[in-house]
């Protein structure tokens, strides 16, 4: 692909790699936008760890309901075959290994898939975890969707997490604006790159990237 | 035996001083806000506090803090954009905080409610929240140890109730109002409607009455209010 | 009282002390009669672990439906604000200590509590637990009825129970057809006889005594 | 994605050698009769089999066990009057027992399904089903370590499903079904009745058809079949 790929197309193209029939929880912020690609023939059920199964899109105007929100706290709607549970049972089905599919955003994340999103560390900072390690250590597959470098040029893909974790090695996907990382026993390697290439991407990161099969 | 409270005052009327307090609710929905408003108008402190978060704006949980009745809470996600009370309070000092995964924290209410006395589990492990704590690789997977959270009330918010206290809820509401009323010597609900015994169908009670020692009935407001305009703090891309 | 409990009698005594809406289990067996004797007044409800709380009277001709069943696999009533759950959350409830009493058969109960009432120990018998278990660890009170002397004679109740062990320091009232047990930390007390005397009951008996307060 | 079987052969056509099976029921309430049977005519064997017993008089269970199918039977209550398959399989040395508390049986499995690595229950403490396990003192109470209980299929009946796999159940026939469906990898259920995907209220949905793999529909009897004349094994007074 000749350039880096937005966040809409990126978000189009974790869609359009999710398997069919998965049961998939998308956390909070930027993954959310997965939702809007996901095609009904994909039958995809969207978890939502506050208590759902069967979530659908973003409630408005007279829909908005304020017993039915998602774990963002935003307003969602009720899809058919939808199932309510309490949190316990929510967590359960998560930490059970039961969801295919989570997506996650990430500070960082390390070539074991180690996964650094809900601290950054600073020493004033107030922390909050929420559900996130549920997530990173529950899922069949944990994606992660961010850009790949920060704004002053850091690769976020490290050799190892300088940010408190969330999870050890939980991360099996890496979906970047430039690139897509698959993260396994033998190592990171990249699947596809957008606007740049494997060479490119090696010259700016620490991490030793194995070319696409 | 059930109690039917009158008002939501009286009904909190028996949480004193130093006592563990669980809060239902999950951002608005099934926050019970009137048993909140009627423990900061029964004076009560030195309060632990367990919540999902630690408060929101200028309303229930939020003001309980403001008001420095709160001792500790168990939360798992306090920093919110509209979290400056809890902030406040953290930031000098006069709040502690125990901070715990969402599903550690649904576990070990859930755990305190079974007479589990502790459990291993993955969520943690390897993070500076399992520091100090017990851990195990069980089977080649990393766990840690976790204990129960026991509390003296729980206040939680359901849809309805029959006289045994019988508890249906709705929709997201639900979320921890189960888990607390078993987790808490004392389980006070605040619902909708009171219907007689036997008008809720068995295979639908979610929370049976045993653990239900006191219920209110709050009327719901005439129209919905708005939907809440705060979200949690979303991760930096 | 002049003459040792029928059965039917000391079922009737256990109902009459069974606090006015207390939730209960009944276990199988004997114990079930104090069913029976419980008043509508009263307001007690029934739990009974398979998985139900409101349980009603045994079920007869059309009122029999498989689907339900008590502890004992005999068919059984719903009554009015009653509610069906899983095996694990009926266990829970027992565990967690929310059933105010409980009732249990025994081979032998020991002077601090213990209970014995699974398994004879015999090397060829074939095990079977059940809930008993949970029953003598979980309910706020473990309430014992049973024949105080064996056919020849010795005392079930016992300084230290010879039976594998149901639970340990479980029990705090047994009910037999010669006399009430009262078991506390100061000892083993008698409430009430039954056509005998304190002194003739410890005449037979290696327990130490307290005498009715 | 569910797939709805034809027939209970279908269904049960995956049990393969050796895999470890969660049967639901208690007494008949709740026993997948037609699964058993198929599980039986499918010839699968070396079985290690979860079930609160050890099957009853000649159907089902006994029957699988009659067959030497079973390696191994993981239960709480395997002696009854009618357990005379078990009984002989025992005394010949022909199937092990693992005899787990009834409440640490379905503790186990909810902890399976839960994603919990272990777990510290008061039930059996100084006992002799404690033996050789790990106890901890904990808040001067004994407890005993136990581990949960993964299988490779359930076998469950439930009253009705919609075609994403969502199930009620019925009464007292609730019993295992949930734990044991969340516990397996490949949950398998008969149903009186399949409906459509939305015609099961969300709010009254026992188990969600995350946990559901296969259904078929068995036509329930004409009319009911007579209550079971068995009963458990009375403590001896």
């Amino acid at each position: 692909m000749s350039e880096k790929l937005s966040r809409d197309a990126l978000a189009q193209l974790v869609a359009r790699d999710i398997k069919p029939g998965s049961y998939v929880n998308l956390g909070i912020g930027q993954p959310t936008l997965v939702s809007n690609y996901l095609t009904p023939e994909q039958e995809v059920t969207l978890h939502t760890e506050n208590g759902m199964l069967g979530m659908g899109p973003e409630a408005h105007g007279d829909q908005i309901d304020e017993d039915l929100i998602n774990a963002g706290k935003i307003p969602v709607t009720e899809l058919p075959g939808a199932s309510y549970f309490h949190h316990a049972d929510s967590f359960a089905m998560m930490r059970g290994g039961h969801l295919d599919v989570c997506v996650l955003g990430a500070f960082q994340v390390s070539a074991t898939g180690d996964l650094a999103n809900w601290h950054t560390g600073a020493p004033d900072a107030i922390p909050a975890v929420g559900g996130a390690m549920d997530l990173a250590t529950g899922a069949k597959d944990v994606y992660v969707m961010m850009s790949l470098f920060t704004k002053d040029g850091r690769s976020k893909l490290v050799p190892e997490c300088s940010y408190p974790l969330t999870g050890v090695g939980c991360v099996t996907r890496v979906y970047t604006n430039e690139a897509v990382f698959l993260i396994s026993s033998e190592g990171v390697r990249v699947r596809e790159t957008f606007g740049t290439t494997v060479e490119e991407l090696q010259a700016k990161m620490d991490v030793k990237l194995l070319p696409p099969l | 035996m059930l109690t039917i409270a009158a008002t939501a005052q009286e009904a909190v009327a028996g949480v004193h001083d130093g006592a563990t307090v669980l809060i239902g609710g999950f951002g608005n929905a099934g926050q019970p806000m009137e048993l909140i408003d009627a423990l900061l108008q029964g004076g009560a402190t030195d309060l632990t506090v367990v919540n999902n978060n630690a408060g929101q704006a200028d309303a229930g949980l939020a003001l309980l803090i403001k008001e420095r009745r709160v001792r500790k809470i168990i939360c798992s996600f306090p920093r919110q954009s509209d979290s400056w009370h809890f902030d406040a309070a953290y930031r000098a000092g006069e709040i502690e905080l125990e901070l715990v995964p969402q599903g550690n924290l649904a576990e070990r209410i859930r755990a305190a409610g079974a007479g589990i006395g502790g459990f291993f589990t993955p969520t943690g492990y390897g993070t500076m929240l399992a520091e100090g704590k017990e851990t195990r690789v069980i089977d080649g997977r990393g766990y840690v140890l976790e204990s129960p959270i026991h509390a003296d009330f729980a206040l939680i918010k359901a849809l309805k109730a029959d006289k045994v206290g019988n508890l249906v809820y709705r929709k997201t509401a639900r979320n921890f109002g189960p888990i607390m009323a078993a987790a808490a010597k004392q389980a006070i609900v605040q619902v909708s409607e009171i219907v007689e015994t036997g008008q809720i169908d068995p295979e639908a009670v979610i929370t049976p009455g045993i653990y239900v020692d006191t219920v209110v009935r709050i009327e719901p407001p005439a129209s919905g209010p708005a939907a809440p305009s705060s979200t949690e703090h979303e991760v930096n891309q």
